[in-house]
């Protein structure tokens, strides 16, 4: 690839973020761009700046450990008459479940029910068809039971940067 | 016309403690547990009148709340003044349960608003088929091979083995009201008593026990029977009351 | 909808070209936006220009009718190294779905969802657009649904003389 001027490097970087709609890590951008990942960095912050300056409909997110475009939720009521809205939210037993599982992964089912005072097996299965929980491993003991721990996915859901973000929540 | 009550839904017994503390403004710390037991049965006993499906984790609950409460009334044994502070507070534990699962509580509301403030951020939609009409692969199945294929139907078959192997079973209900009818039908047929220990010799989980006694805690307020027990700890002895008439009367909730 | 002022509307028309990959006409533009059509067709000669002016990493493009934002045609090979890896592998829903039409040929759509236990369109999609699998013919019986079954190109790829050749189930 060329040498680029630092404008055109922004550019490559809008383009990348156009094509994709999982976030994008600073080291992939930089892998493709074939620069060091401390200019891209730069460049992200000029990025999000501009998209303020501008009002553009679209802002840049940092997100589950990488960056992505996302429209500006003051346009939600507009853009949900074009595209079908989110998937259902979450309920309430599901939630709790999710809270248990976050703070304290990686954690057993019964750890789970025990804290809860209920059964939380319906609970556990939605969230892992929604992927916001997956197997971590097991845990040594009798049983071995499986271990459940929080996804890139769960990070995006929420809208969350990364897990280090959690404790700060309360 | 149907009458249909309205009841609040807890998410299990601790959410439904969490709430009657908070409705009666009580210092958690500090659980007035006679009125909290009364309050909680109340529930059970509405939540039942309306078929509302509850868990027996709320009855196991019920149980630890009379358990609370019986060591609370018992007089405290006296003690010589020894080195060791005086006894545990028997409410200790169900205070740490409480506080811990109000904790994750608010966690979750929190989640919830997070949930909110995201569902008005939308992503761009990739039409990956667009993508590859533009960017054609060299190769339309990348680096699978054939033994990837197999391995991914086993796998399918796999799945729809198990899918057909999960039988459902059903969680037999055992309600207070269902055992309050069962005693009274045992009881007229033994005018003579029974013993607890033969009412629930052919019990096998410890739900049905726990029912059972709720069941005869409930039959003696309401005056239907009396118990009789010869010495402590000996077996508890359960007659019908006899009632003016000479007749029994139906059992109603009241 | 609040009256709003023609900068905010502009951000609006960006939100709803950003988010979809259709290419959006005025008129559906102007229906959501509830404005009138000649004010949006101002509006996205502004985004063009915009566009050009800040050199973006996308541009504004009138394609079928309608309007769509593109990634710059230059920035093709740094796109090309992104999206390749994605779209070079086949996910798991993807074999799965490839796995049951070559064994079960033919097959229709809601046959393999039953044996998958999931909903299979965007895989089916997926393989149809590769070229791997097409349609056969019509199953007889209510909704004539579809028959799927693989082509040419799929013993090509995997290397296969015909279907005999595909290694029996254990």
């Amino acid at each position: 690839m060329p040498t680029l001027f630092p404008d055109e490097t922004k550019s490559i970087i809008e383009a990348l973020l156009f094509v994709t709609n999982e976030p994008l890590t600073v080291k992939t951008m930089a892998e493709i761009i074939e620069c060091p990942e401390y200019n891209i960095k730069v460049l992200l912050k000029e990025i999000k700046a501009d998209c303020e300056r501008e009002r553009k409909g679209f802002c840049l997110k940092e997100v589950a450990g990488g960056y992505s475009f996302v429209t500006r939720p003051e346009y939600a009521p507009y853009i949900e008459k074009l595209v079908k809205p989110r998937l259902n939210t979450l309920t309430q037993a599901a939630l709790e479940t999710l809270a248990i599982i976050a703070y304290r992964q990686p954690v057993t089912k019964s750890e789970i029910d025990e804290i809860r005072g209920v059964n939380s097996d319906s609970a556990i299965n939605t969230l892992l068809g929604r992927s916001l929980i997956e197997e971590v491993g097991r845990k040594e003991g009798p049983g071995r039971p499986i271990l459940y721990g929080t996804t890139q996915n769960f990070l995006k859901y929420f809208g969350l940067k990364d897990l280090q973000e959690l404790p700060e929540m309360i | 016309m149907t009458y249909q009550v309205k009841l609040p839904i807890f998410e299990g017994p601790l959410d439904l403690l969490l709430h009657l503390i908070e409705e009666n403004e009580i210092d958690i710390y500090n659980i007035p547990i006679a009125l909290i037991t009364q309050q909680y049965l109340d529930y059970l006993d509405r939540a039942e009148e309306i078929d509302l499906e509850l868990t027996s984790d709320f009855v196991v609950m019920a149980c630890t709340l009379l358990s609370i409460k019986a060591r609370m009334l018992l007089p405290k044994p006296i003690v010589e003044v020894t080195d060791e502070e005086s006894e545990l507070d028997p409410r200790v534990e169900l205070v740490q349960r409480l506080l811990e699962y109000k904790e994750y509580k608010e966690k979750a509301k929190v989640f919830r608003g997070l949930e909110a403030r995201q569902a008005k951020h939308f992503w761009r939609e990739i039409d990956d088929e667009q993508l590859l009409k533009k960017f054609p692969p060299p190769n339309p199945i990348g680096d699978a091979t054939w033994t990837d294929l197999v391995t991914a139907f086993n796998e399918v078959l796999e799945r729809v083995e198990k899918r057909a192997q999960t039988i459902s079973l059903s969680r037999e209900e055992i309600t207070v009201q269902n055992k309050i009818e069962y005693i009274l039908t045992i009881l007229q047929k033994k005018p003579q008593g029974i013993s607890f220990y033969q009412l629930i010799s052919h019990v096998v989980t410890k739900e049905e026990i726990i029912v059972t006694f709720l069941a005869l805690l409930e039959l003696v307020k309401s005056d239907r029977i009396f118990l009789r027990q010869k010495s402590l700890f000996a077996d508890i002895y359960i007659f019908m009351t006899p009632t003016e008439e000479g007749e029994e009367h139906a059992y109603s909730f009241s």
